[in-house]
């Protein structure tokens, strides 16, 4: 009597069970045999590596990690649509919002005359482009600076500011130079 | 017309040292008018340093409708030469040649020759035409890939650049060349603004309608420049990837898939060999049935691959430099915790 | 063994389960525009089908039908299918985590995928042998237009399609036209 | 002067020469199949160019001339018998759905002419089938549906010609002439048309002795010049749009068209199968020349 009900709960019940540890067993067979992934150095290769933070991490590698655990692809403002582009091609994920990034990224300049030599902003330079001796003007090696703003707020004096650098003078230095 | 600089008093060539000479052409300002437009003293001044040289007369007008280097030879022929010769005393040249893409002009320079110089023609296709094809085709030597013909020795000048050296060393300042406009062929100040050279609705291309670029503002004849013509590319209609281009280009580039790419407005670097093999001959605008200027879009690419690369280099120096610093802060963390821990020793011992 | 191709072949082409059967058109339209993302899809799909193909008719030959309790069907088709994605998703995602990145929602969207729930239940009354073949030909089937499909998206100039018709419209009419290609198999087996 | 060996031609000037190429075989059809062929070919070409005028809103995209060629090709494979109204739908879906909904010229993925061809023997195949054009069914049915016959009996059936079925054999030789003056004047690859022509030549040569008395296949010579064999080789698997251009996936192309087409007429139910071996081969087209397209773009 009570066998039409009884079987098929007992087939649908042990078949789910013995499909469900054989996942679990697959996966743990797996993960331990996990080979090192190179997805975060992937994505840490397109992004501008400006360590500007203005994306919300405190360096590039960071915002890497988070876009490959899903973070959006449109917070890196000094990559702007190029990064962007980039990563939706790698990840393959449509863009939400596309926004504008200007051609020439800004750069960091000193006004010498107001600099009285206090160091901070060289700390403060992630890729150590500000060079100057304690208590004599500093200045920024504009090949180097990437425009990421962090100098900007130690400076007591307020002397730095963001003006377009033009690309031209960078681009002749190498253009036609004896093999 | 009086000459504008009162020193540039004739020189007779065959007496002058070769250094007066190569000043004299520094001092004239001339250009290389095959289209490059690089400094002719400089050029000779490089190849000077690479003995044994070999110069070469280039009158291989492979440009469609231009005859501009056509019509000087058959006018100036003596001229070029004696510029040839000129350059052949600076360099002391050890072999010099001059290619001509006209039977007709063959003969009459055959009877000019000296002893060390020979005449070829050669037909006028876009594999003969180009700088590194010509040095092998008439000297055997190969020009590698990174380095330039100067550095091996060889220099190629046009018939235009010779005819100038002439005018030089005879006092005469380089003021006027020939231009190729819609297929009639005259002398043109040089300087004079594009636009009124040639008055026409249609846009026009400074150069011939393949190789040539859009004029940019107000821009004027400069000596590079060998003809001025109307613009086809406006009535241009959408590809119809017949690959008639890609049978046309003397080089085998895939001009096809190139321009596909620059269609998307997109830098694409895989394709960078490509693009550095082309030399800009145009011979896939001429193919395309289209009339669509494969040349403005394989230029808008390699401009954006060039800005690519540009950002590219930028970003990995910072990558490097970010990391030194990084490396360099937790070495100075460590270091400064062992000197306070070893000072804490000091401190127990004392107590 | 001669039959057994045409079978395969027949389940590929002739009534192939994308365009002429018209199933599994949302994993089609999603994952394919580009071949890097197709070409994977289609393997796993391929996976997923010829392992719950067995498992099914294994299931249904030798459990549900002596026991006649066939109306369990249904339930215990879909419990397999779904546990032999979760098997293909870990495996993916354990060995690439980029690929894992790119198919993104898709993957565990095979358990929805109607074709392949299609094939198992067609085939469930079948020989093994028989089954194996219908359901590889029609994996393989839909792997070949989805990876036909992808080149022609790829060749798809979004930008000159008249902006009403970017993205999927312009995408259903290149299915469309596809599907009238492969109406030319149509009665061949 | 640059040399370059294929003589300068305009896009405009590709299509004149087309059209001319098929003019001949547009005559032959029309003494053989009555001059309604003519009035069909008619409606098809003004359908199209006025859906393409109307479609781009725009007489300016008419100069290249695609839309006649696309109307002239859906003329020639619709049989005369055929309905008015049927050329009208084959040719407005064949402009607007094969051609102007991807962005007009170049930027279709499949050939137009065969998509509004295909998409009206589907949907309407009463209509397309007595006397058909391009499937030439008169030999080719014959030959599907009379299989109890011995091949002896088969030749001398009133619809079997001297080599292919009656009449289209010398409208094949017709489209043979125009499609040779296009190969010579260089504006059709000669790779695509030899390798479609031996695409169907040699299956009909591997098949042919296993035709036994009861089901013949046909032999090669027969299936060269029957139905739209050159039609299809010279003409439409060549247009350029939706075709390779280098060498080889030219040879792969061709062949496949060649080959699906022969094993249509053979195995399956439609008389001729050129119509779906186009639209199948222009489907496996990105895949055979990646290069043309930016496959992870």
């Amino acid at each position: 009597m009570i066998a039409p009900i009884l079987i098929p709960t007992l087939v649908l019940s042990s078949s789910a069970f013995l499909l469900a540890c054989s996942v679990v067993l697959t996966e743990r067979v797996l993960r331990s045999k996990q080979r090192p992934d190179n997805l975060i150095t992937r994505i840490n290769e397109l992004l501008p590596q400006t360590q500007c933070a203005q994306c919300g991490y405190p360096g590039c590698l960071p915002y890497a990690e988070a876009v490959a655990q899903g973070e959006s692809i449109s917070l890196c403002k000094p990559g702007g649509v190029t990064t962007q582009s980039t990563l939706s091609t790698l990840l393959n994920r449509s863009i939400e919002d596309e926004f504008q990034s200007d051609p020439h990224p800004p750069i960091a300049r000193i006004r010498e005359s107001e600099c009285i030599g206090c160091g901070l902003c060289v700390a403060a330079c992630p890729v150590d482009a500000i060079v100057g001796a304690p208590n004599y003007l500093h200045t920024v090696l504009e090949l180097h600076c990437t425009g990421c703003e962090l100098c900007i707020p130690p400076c007591p004096v307020d002397c730095i500011d963001l003006v377009q650098s033009n690309d031209v003078d960078r681009i002749r230095s190498h253009a036609f130079s004896e093999p | 017309m009086p000459s504008l600089n009162p020193s540039f008093t004739p020189i007779n060539w065959e007496q002058a040292t070769p250094d007066t000479l190569l000043e004299r052409i520094a001092e004239a300002k001339i250009v290389g008018m095959g289209g490059a437009g690089f400094p002719t003293a400089e050029k000779i001044a490089l190849a000077q340093k690479h003995p044994p040289n070999f110069v070469i007369a280039n009158g291989m007008e492979t440009d469609p409708g231009v005859n501009a280097d056509k019509v000087l030879l058959e006018r100036h022929l003596d001229d070029v030469l004696t510029g040839l010769r000129i350059v052949a005393k600076i360099l002391s040249a050890v072999q010099s040649f001059v290619a001509i893409a006209h039977e007709r002009t063959v003969q009459d320079a055959q009877s000019l020759l000296i002893d060390n110089e020979t005449v070829r023609y050669l037909k006028p296709t876009f594999q003969n035409g180009a700088e590194r094809e010509l040095i092998q085709i008439l000297t055997g030597h190969v020009v590698k890939d990174n380095s330039f013909p100067a550095f091996d020795g060889c220099l190629v000048l046009n018939v235009h650049t010779l005819f100038a050296i002439a005018e030089a060393i005879a006092g005469k300042p380089l003021t006027k060349r020939l231009v190729t406009v819609n297929d009639e062929t005259r002398w043109i100040d040089i300087g004079t603004p594009v636009e009124e050279i040639l008055e026409s609705r249609d846009p026009i291309r400074v150069g011939c309608y393949a190789t040539g670029k859009r004029p940019r503002a107000n821009e004027v004849l400069t000596a590079k420049v060998n003809a001025i013509s109307n613009d086809k590319s406006v009535r241009a209609l959408p590809c119809i990837h017949c690959g008639w281009c890609d049978e046309a280009c003397p080089r085998e580039l895939p001009v096809e898939s190139l321009f596909v790419l620059a269609e998307q407005l997109k830098p694409n670097l895989d394709v960078q060999d490509a693009l550095n093999r082309c030399n800009d001959c145009g011979a896939c605008v001429i193919a395309c049935p289209s009339n669509i200027h494969l040349l403005d879009h394989v230029r808008a690419l390699r401009q954006r691959n060039d800005t690519e690369r540009e950002r590219i280099s930028r970003a990995t120096q910072a990558r490097i430099r970010f990391d030194a610093r990084e490396q360099r802060l937790r070495s100075d963390a460590m270091s400064s915790d062992a000197k306070r821990s070893e000072r804490m020793q000091q401190q127990h011992k004392w107590q | 063994m001669f039959d057994l191709v045409t079978i395969l072949g027949g389940a590929a082409l002739v009534n192939n389960f994308v365009l002429v059967q018209l199933l599994g058109l949302c994993p089609f339209m999603g994952v394919s525009n580009r071949l890097a993302t197709a070409l994977p899809m289609g393997i796993a799909t391929t996976f997923v089908i010829t392992i719950s193909t067995i498992l099914t008719n294994i299931l249904n030959n030798f459990l549900l039908i002596p026991y006649n309790i066939e109306f369990l069907r249904l339930v215990l088709f879909i419990t397999v299918i779904a546990s032999v994605v979760q098997l293909t998703e870990r495996y993916i995602k354990y060995t690439s985590k980029l690929l894992h990145q790119m198919l993104g929602i898709y993957l565990p969207l095979i358990t929805s995928n109607c074709a392949i729930l299609g094939v198992v239940l067609t085939v469930a009354d079948l020989s093994l042998i028989q089954s194996l073949a219908i359901g590889i030909g029609s994996a393989i089937g839909f792997t070949v237009v989805l990876v036909l499909f992808s080149g022609l998206r790829a060749r798809l100039d979004e930008q000159s399609v008249p902006k009403a018709f970017r993205g999927a419209p312009i995408a259903f009419i290149t299915v469309g036209m596809l599907a009238l290609g492969f109406l030319g198999f149509k009665g061949m087996m | 002067m640059a040399v370059t060996d294929r003589p300068k031609f305009q896009t405009t000037g590709i299509m004149v020469h087309v059209v001319i190429a098929l003019l001949p075989g547009l005559g032959v059809s029309a003494w053989f199949l009555g001059p309604k062929m003519l009035l069909v070919v008619l409606i098809s070409i003004l359908v199209a160019v006025a859906t393409e005028a109307i479609g781009t809103r725009s007489v300016l995209t008419l100069r290249d001339g695609s839309a006649v060629v696309t109307g002239m090709l859906i003329g020639l494979c619709l049989p005369p018998s055929v309905a008015i109204w049927v050329p009208i739908v084959a040719s407005v879906s064949a402009i607007t759905l094969g051609k102007l909904l991807f962005g007009g010229l170049g930027k279709n993925l499949f050939n137009p002419a065969m998509v509004g061809y295909a998409l009206v023997l589907i949907a309407f195949p009463m209509q397309l089938v007595y006397l058909d054009g391009l499937t030439g069914a008169t030999a080719l049915d014959v030959l599907k549906h009379h299989e109890r016959e011995s091949l002896d009996q088969l030749v001398n059936h009133p619809a079997f010609g001297l080599v292919g079925s009656k009449h289209f054999e010398w409208m094949n030789l017709a489209f043979l002439v125009g499609g040779l003056y296009l190969v010579l004047l260089r504006i059709v690859p000669w790779l695509i048309p030899l390798s479609v022509l031996l695409g169907i030549a040699v299956p009909a040569l591997v098949f042919f002795p296993l035709g036994d008395a009861m089901h013949s296949f046909g032999s090669p010579w027969f299936h060269l010049f029957a139905g739209g064999t050159m039609l299809t080789a010279f003409f439409i698997a060549t247009d350029p749009v939706t075709s390779p251009s280098t060498k080889l996936p030219q040879i792969m192309y061709g062949f496949f068209v060649g080959s699906v087409a022969f094993f249509i007429r053979c195995f399956g139910t439609w008389a001729d199968g050129f119509a779906f071996a186009i639209l199948l081969a222009n489907a496996f087209l990105p895949l055979l020349e990646p290069k043309k397209v930016a496959l992870d773009k």
